[in-house]
Formats: structure tokens, C-alpha cells, sequence
């Protein structure tokens, strides 16, 4: 599903690699943590995919396409097959939740009985059922990761990225969202989720990729955060 | 679906900057209003030259009864002085210049004249047919040729001197053309203001809605649907002033020129609201134009994918 | 310290909005250019009225040698009716109207105008001093007063005709009081456009600044210390806009009207490039205020506390 | 340093209180964590110290001043006794760490001289000693975070406060950022910093207020972030 073939991204000439050498696979239906200290390139691998920046050298496969042969007028059809959730949530604040998600497919072009289908029963997925009409300022931040959770997967991606998608929740309620990414990684959906929070990582017991310097030094199934650190 | 959607994300972009959107408006309706001037005080210009130049014609004055005059010290002008005259306009260089026949003007016809458009009666009072002089009206195929008509005649004997009306014209036309070119020169000034400030208006918008522009590149969407609004917004402000400023200028047009202008001098052609229609559909393609413009540099930066 | 401080902190902001500082300073340059032809235009308005309405004369012309006008049946004016005529003109409710003492011009010293003024001689060849008329050249207090000595005169004895230049002047004025107003209504309306522009100019200034701003805000700097730089950039390229204009406006009345109009015209006074200085620090003024109006409106919602 | 009467902030009519009932007390000194789940109030809680929103009733104390009482063209010499430092880190990017610490102190008008001295004493006490040249992006998350603190405490305000400093870094980093946060405590300086990084409070063992919906459920000296969940 995603393929990173000895990839290196240095941003500024001279500068430091944010990624170097990676080397990395995922499957269809994977669900990964992608760790590491701060700069040490998880963004950067997260924006590789979503081809937001080019790698200097390497090859990238995502969703079957070579990212490096992709025309640039062709990246809209690849990120339709990526979802992605960021620490801020990125909503529409003057729209309600339900105008939120519906915005993801008539930006796309998709008719309205589809969307009229579809946004109800990701709501529903997401937990959200009943929450229609509420903006998004009437809603507790978990909430409002869950409509952005809602929003990317709405058109059911292959593909969902998280950006250290409980950044700025507490513990409890990053539990419930880690539950929700959990459910939607079984309908067979590949999750790679960027964090440095360690309880969520032990807890999950799913495979770890971490990067130091921007190079991968550990890549373990059922792995915990801090294995070389402790 | 996608058009009431792309519809109302441009009506939303316009009433967030409205104030921009209001400046775009009236900026590109005076730059374009300045354009649509200068084309018609061209064109003015080109009707009253065509006008003018036409009944431009040189009068070749001869000798008089009673002249203390050099060129007449030999008394009043022979018929074989006349023929000769009649001669050298006809036939040669200067034949192929003039438009034939020459008209003769007699004393007679002169003081008929005269009489006719003296209302006061101060000078028909006081003179008779004998102190007028008989004159060649000659009409000249190129009016600029005057000069050759001239050297060509003044020195033949009877011939008292030799006039023409152009040289009165010379006055206006050039005040005519600076005119022209102030509104020109305003124009192009102008239209640079109304470039800057459509790429102004679009990257604001564009600013100011850079976290809907982010979700639509994260989600999938197509660079079109992406920048279309905005171009839209662009091109609807623009076309909204070129709008404008053809009312402006088809209002100054109908009142100021066919109404008053032509009622206080009638003699010569104006430009009607017929032409200011003419150059109306260049304005409206120019404002399109810029806001074109302004989006291909803007949008690239700030919306790119 | 601050100085420099607040100094680096204009340039920076003026150079990242650079499109848009130009856009004011042009927009303000086209206002101010407005505002400033219709103020000069209308000293110009002044100038020709105190002008030329004070050389403004009616003319009495009393009643020649020979005329078969109705006025003059009974002949030439005789001495009596003469000084009938000057009585009605130096005493009374008229001759308070009337600059005294009254010019009488003689047939004799028309003759000798007329033959002055005749380059061509075509008159002055055929008519002699009898074949003019003596005038009484009346000039006035209040020239707008025209009617009352025309209505006192017109019908008395030996009067042959009552004329004045007056009526000639009119259309001109008209003229240029339409401009005047065309330029005062494009400088309103290019003000308006000014002002939302440095509104919108400090607004993007304030947007792309926020984290400078919101910094400075939490860092507990003074309200003063937020604003002025964003004022200042208003303020710099307002006045910018109105020294351009004025430099603009002084060139045109520089080489324009001093130099040409002054040189093909020569009988008038014209507004010298020392009124556009007169006028100048007034639009500075303007520009000035326009910013700080517009300061006002948009910084308390952007960088308030 | 911090005495807040029954304050009750309110942001929408007809709304839930953001905060309720609110009557706490931190003494020269201090060092709280203010903890609480999402929306539960803390950002709230800071804002109102900073007077940068007013209780809807109640009133506040902060560094001997009545906050309802405070003309607003006095509340620069207020934020002057306050240092705040924030999640994401809020530096000036095309600024040096040395400028970004100095403009803190250009902008309320400190002479050349007197920042000349400061800022390279403030730097070193960060432990940026060295480090002045860096443009931002050139440091680490943490890095970033210790020039904020840097930016805050340069004019070194009796009180400092934190809206989840360490939100955006990972747990070795942030232990760092908590040594300095302790340190500077030592100097005198109250210190009140919001988290729902439950690794931290349970080690640092301070004092804990912790909100929910707004209203403090608990105020305990030297404790842990869970305590009622677990
Ligand atoms: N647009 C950019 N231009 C230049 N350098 C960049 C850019 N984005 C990231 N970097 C640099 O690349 C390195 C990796 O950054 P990245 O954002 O991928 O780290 P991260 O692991 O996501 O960190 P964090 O946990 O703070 O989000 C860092 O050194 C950063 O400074
Ligand atoms: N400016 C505002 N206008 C309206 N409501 C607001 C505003 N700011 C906060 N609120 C509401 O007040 C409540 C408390 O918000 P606050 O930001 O203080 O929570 P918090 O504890 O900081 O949460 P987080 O952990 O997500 O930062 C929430 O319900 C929020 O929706
Ligand atoms: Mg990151
Ligand atoms: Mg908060």
C-alpha cells in the first residue's frame, strides 16, 4: 500500500536530511505508530506520501502509483485515496458538523445523493450520530478529532494518516479516538499514525517504526514507545 | 451540485472582503473609464478630421477693383490672368492634387454672401460688390498638400494671396490629441493600480480562506475547483467596474455630447452612445483580462497543490 | 532605540505588502490628482472671471453717418443726444452701477483700430472714419449688472445698438465649471477608493503580522507601540500618493499651462505652478487624515488588547 | 500572586460556563499544574489572569492588582509581570533566537544597553548558550520551546505561565522543559502551567488543580494527574 524505497529528503541544501535511507512497506490493512523525537522526520515521511514534498532520492509507491512518475494534475486522484487527521483539527468553524464532512466530498465533485447517503453513516461510525447540526465550537475537542476523523474517511480511503491525532486531547479521550482509528483499521483501511505519546503506543500493542535523525532505527510488530530509550 | 457550490463559495469570498472587492470595483472602474475616454476622444478626433479636412479647402484670392496691395499694384485680375491661374490647378502635379472642377467665387457672389451673413448689416451697408474679391475655392484630394497648392500659385500674377482654413484647426487638434494622451497616460497608471490591487484582492481571499484551500488540496480536490472561485471573484469585481464605467461613459456620452455639446455647436460630428456601445465589449475583455492575469501570478503562490 | 525599532518594523511591513502599498500609492495619487485639478481648475474659474469680467465693457454704439437702421432714422447722434445719453449714464441709480469716468470712443479712433487691427487691410482699404460708428465703451462696478444699463440706454435717442462681451465669456465658464465638477465628482470617488484600500493595506499588514502582534500583546507592549507602525505604513504611502500627485499636478501646470496654453493664449492669466504649491499642503493633509481615518476603523479590531 | 473570588466565566449567553464557581489561591512561589480534561476549562483559566477575557462574575487578584478595576490602558504594565509560553511555540521565523528573545524587550521599550545584558544571561540560564545565531527552524521542538521560555522569563516576571508546553514534544523532551520550568520556580517565580501530559505531573509531584467542566474537583499539594479516574 505504501512503499518508501531507500528515500532521503533534505529540505535546504547543506542542511541536515530529515529523512534518510528509508526503507519501509506497509500492507493493505497494516496499522502503524511512527515514533520518534521531535524533528526527527515523522511529518516529513507523513507529507512524502500525500505528496505535499518530493523525496530528493528514492522511490515512493502509494496506493499503486509511482509518486515519482505522478503528474502533478494526477496528485488530486492520489489524495483521494489518503485520508488525513492533523493535531489541530482543521475544521470549518463557521460550518456545522455535518457541513464539515459534506464539504470533503462536494469539493470533489461528488452528487448530492451520494453525499446525502454517506455523511450520516460516518457520523454514525465515528460516534457522532445526533451531533449533526452543532458547530464546531459547541463541541469538546475529542469531538471535534472525531468529525475531522470523519471527514477524512468519509469518502473511504484506503489510506488514512494521522499527525499526532491526540496531541492536544487528554488521555481519556485520546483512548476513545485511538478506539475509533482501531475500528476503522479493521474495515481494511492501512492506518499510519505519527505520535510521541507513549501511553497510546504501549497500550496498542501495534507495529512501531522509530525514527532518530530522520533514519529508522526500529521497526517492530506489537512494539512499546520507549524500547531503546528504557 | 459543484455549480450552486462553486456559486456560493464565490459570494462568500466577495462579502468577507467586500471593502477589497468595492476598491477592485471602482478602481477598475475609473482605469477603464480613463481607457474608454481616450478611445473616444480618439475617434472624436478622427470624425472631426475627417469632417473638417474634407471641406478644408484653399482659397485662392485675386486681385481686387481698388488694392494698394503689392501683388495687385498691376489693377484688378485679367481674364487671361484667370485662365493661366485655372491653368496651373488643372493640369500637372498640382492638377492631379486638386479635385476638379475648381469652384469660382465672383465678386458678386461674394457680397451676396456677405449680405447674407452679415446680420448687424455694418459692413453690407458700407460696401459694395466692388470691394469684394473674386476667389478659386479649390478642394484638395490629400488637405495635407496644402503647401504645394500654395507655393504652386501665390506668386502668379493676379493672384492677391492665398489662405487656408487648415492652419485653425492645427489649434484643436493638438489640444484634441494631449487630451488623448492625459487619458491614456492615466489609464495605463490606472490599469496598473487595478492589476495590483485584483492580485491583492485574490491573494487576500485566498489568505483568508487558506484553511478551506488546505482541506480541499488534503481531500482530493482538483486544481480547478480549488482556484476557480477565486478567479471568479477576480473577474466578477473586474467586470463589475468595466460595467460601471460603460454606463459612466455612455451617461457622459448621451447627455454631455449628443445633448448639449451638439446643441451649443452644431457644426461638427460627435462621437454618439452608439460608439461608446462599440468600445464596450474591449473594455469588458480587458477587465476579464487583467483579472486573468492577476490570477495566473497570484494563485500559483498561494494555492498551489 | 524604539525609533529605529518602529522604523525596521514599517520598512519590513511595507516590504512585504509591496504590491499593496503601491496600489494606495498610486490610488492616492489619482485621488489627490483629482481633487487637486478641481481646486485648481477652480482658482483657474476665478482668475478668467475677475479677469476678464473686469475688462468687461458695454458698448453703446450711437448712430453712424449713414445707416438704415429703425434706431437711427433720424440721422447721426447729435451733441445733445450725446450728453442725454452720458447724463442717463453718470447720475442716478445707473450711473452708481458705472465706473466713471465713461470711455468715449470717437469714429475717428475706431478708423485708427480698425486700420491697427486689419493686417490684411481688406477693410480699412474701402471704408473710411465716416464709416464707423462713435461708441461709449461703459464699464461696470458689478459686470453681472449687464441688463440695468443695457434696459436704460437701449432706447433712448441717438442710440443705435447696446452690446456686451459678456455673453461670449458664458459658455466658457460653463465649460469649465463642468470639469471642475467632472474632476470633483472622479476625486470623491477615487477617495472612497482610497480610503478602503488603506484600510484593507493595514488590515493585510495587521493579518500578516498577527504573531508579531500577538506577541507584543502578550508580552505587555503598549497599545501605541502595536499600532504605530501599521498607522505609519498607511500614512507613508497616503502622502507618497500625494506628493506623486502633487509633483504630477506642478509638471502639468508647469510645462502644460505656463509654458503652452500661456504661449498659444496669450490674453489671459493663467494658475501658475506656485498655486499647485498653495494647494499642496492641503492634500497632503488629506492623505494624511484619509490614512488615520482608516487606521482608526480596522486597527481596533485587528490588534486590539 | 493569584487569587481568583468566585469567578465564573461565561463565554455565549445560554452557553455552559467555561468556568464556575472558581475560587483558588497561588502564593508567591508556587508551582501548579492545572489539569483537566479537554474543554474542561484550563486555557479559560489562563486567559482570564492574562486579561484577555473578563469573568462574567467574580473577581480576580493578579500580582496585587483587581483585574475588574484595571483600566485597559493599564493591562500592558499587568502582562509586564507575566511571562506565558504556549503549545506551539509562537516564534518569529525569520527572526534569530537572539531577536526573538530581544523583541520581547524592544517592544516595551527597554534601552539597547539593558538588552545587550539580559538576553544572553536569560539564553544561557535556557541553556541556549551558543545558540543565539539559530534561526527556529534550525532547532529541535524542544530547543524552540526553551527560546519561548527564554522570550517569557527575559524580563523576568513574578509570574510565568504555561498552556501545555509540552503538548507538541516527546516525553524525553519534555522532561527537560520541566527541569527549566523548575528551575526558574527556584528563582521565586510563580509558576502555573495547564497540561494533560499525565508522565509529567505524576512525576513532578507538585501541586495539582484540577478542573472539570469548569469547575476545580480537586486541589491537592504534590499530586498526580489521574488520581479520581484511576
Ligand atoms: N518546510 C520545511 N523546510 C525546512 N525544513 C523543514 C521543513 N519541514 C521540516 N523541516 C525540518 O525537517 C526536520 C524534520 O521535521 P518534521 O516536521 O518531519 O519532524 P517531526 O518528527 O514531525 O517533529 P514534531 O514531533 O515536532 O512534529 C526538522 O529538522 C525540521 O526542522
Ligand atoms: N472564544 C471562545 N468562545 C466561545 N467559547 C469558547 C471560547 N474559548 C473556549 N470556549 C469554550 O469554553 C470551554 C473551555 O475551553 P478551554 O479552551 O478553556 O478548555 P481547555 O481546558 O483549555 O481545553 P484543551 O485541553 O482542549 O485546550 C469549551 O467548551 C470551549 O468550547
Ligand atoms: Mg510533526
Ligand atoms: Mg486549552
Amino acid at each position: 500500500m505504501i512503499r518508501f524505497e531507500y528515500v532521503t529528503k533534505i529540505y535546504m541544501r547543506g542542511a541536515r536530511p530529515a529523512l534518510e535511507d528509508v526503507d519501509v512497506t506497509l500492507e493493505r490493512g497494516d496499522f502503524a505508530f511512527l515514533v520518534g523525537a521531535s524533528g526527527s522526520g515523522k511529518s516529513t515521511f507523513l507529507k512524502l506520501v500525500l505528496r505535499e514534498e518530493r523525496p530528493t532520492s528514492g522511490h515512493i509507491h502509494v496506493a499503486g502509483r509511482d509518486l515519482g512518475r505522478l503528474a502533478s494534475w494526477r496528485v488530486p486522484t492520489l489524495r483521494r485515496e489518503i485520508g488525513a487527521v492533523f493535531q489541530d483539527f482543521r475544521l470549518l468553524p463557521n460550518k456545522t458538523v455535518y457541513e464539515n464532512v459534506a464539504f470533503a466530498l462536494q469539493v470533489i465533485g461528488k452528487g448530492k445523493r451520494q453525499i446525502e447517503n454517506t455523511v450520516p453513516e460516518t457520523l454514525d461510525l465515528v460516534g457522532l450520530g445526533g451531533k449533526e447540526k452543532r458547530m464546531p465550537h459547541e463541541l469538546s475537542g475529542g469531538e471535534q478529532q472525531r468529525v475531522a476523523i470523519a471527514r477524512a474517511f468519509v469518502n473511504h480511503p484506503p489510506i488514512l494518516l494521522c499527525d499526532e491525532p491526540t496531541g492536544n486531547l487528554d488521555p481519556a479521550t485520546s483512548v476513545g479516538i485511538m478506539r475509533l482509528l482501531d475500528r476503522i483499521n479493521r474495515t481494511g483501511t492501512t492506518v499510519l499514525m505519527a505520535t510521541h505519546d507513549e501511553n497510546i503506543v504501549d497500550q496498542m500493542r501495534k507495529r512501531v517504526i522509530e525514527l532518530r535523525d530522520g533514519r529508522v532505527v526500529r521497526d517492530q510488530v506489537q512494539g512499546v514507545y520507549g524500547l531503546e530509550t528504557v | 451540485m459543484r455549480l450552486t457550490f462553486i456559486a456560493s463559495e464565490v459570494w462568500q469570498g466577495l462579502r468577507r472582503n467586500i471593502s477589497m472587492a468595492l476598491a477592485v470595483v471602482i478602481v477598475t472602474f475609473v482605469s477603464l473609464g480613463f481607457l474608454g475616454s481616450a478611445a473616444l476622444l480618439q475617434m472624436q478626433v478622427a470624425n472631426l478630421k475627417s469632417n473638417w479636412l474634407s471641406k478644408v479647402e484653399v482659397s485662392v484670392f485675386l486681385c481686387p477693383e481698388a488694392s494698394n496691395r503689392a501683388n495687385c499694384a498691376s489693377g484688378p485680375v485679367t481674364t487671361a490672368q484667370q485662365d493661366a491661374i485655372q491653368q496651373v490647378l488643372t493640369t500637372g502635379a498640382v492638377g492631379d492634387l486638386v479635385k476638379q472642377p475648381i469652384y469660382y467665387e465672383s465678386k458678386e457672389e461674394a457680397y451676396d454672401y456677405l449680405v447674407a451673413h452679415d446680420k448687424d448689416g455694418y459692413f453690407s451697408q458700407s460696401l459694395t460688390a466692388d470691394d469684394m474679391q473674386p476667389v478659386l475655392r479649390v478642394k484638395l484630394k490629400d488637405p495635407e498638400q496644402f503647401q504645394v497648392v500654395a507655393d504652386a500659385t501665390q506668386n502668379l500674377e493676379g493672384v492677391d494671396v492665398v489662405v487656408d482654413q487648415r492652419d485653425i484647426f492645427k489649434t484643436l487638434f493638438l489640444v484634441l490629441n494631449r487630451a488623448t494622451l492625459i487619458a491614456a497616460v492615466l489609464a495605463a497608471v490606472m490599469l496598473l493600480a487595478a492589476v495590483m490591487l485584483i492580485t491583492t484582492t485574490i491573494r487576500l481571499s485566498a489568505l483568508s480562506r487558506r484553511r478551506e484551500t488546505t482541506i480541499m488540496r488534503m481531500v482530493g480536490s482538483s486544481k480547478t475547483m480549488i482556484q476557480l472561485p477565486f478567479m471568479l471573484e477576480g473577474a466578477i469585481a473586474a467586470t463589475l467596474g468595466a460595467v460601471l464605467s460603460i454606463v459612466g461613459l455612455w451617461l457622459t456620452v448621451h447627455y454631455l455630447v449628443e445633448d448639449w455639446l451638439a446643441s451649443q455647436f452644431k457644426t461638427v460630428d460627435y462621437i454618439s452612445a452608439s460608439d461608446v456601445l462599440s468600445v464596450a465589449p474591449l473594455m469588458v475583455l480587458i477587465a476579464v483580462g487583467l483579472s486573468a492575469i492577476a490570477s495566473l501570478v497570484t494563485l500559483g503562490k498561494y494555492t498551489s497543490a
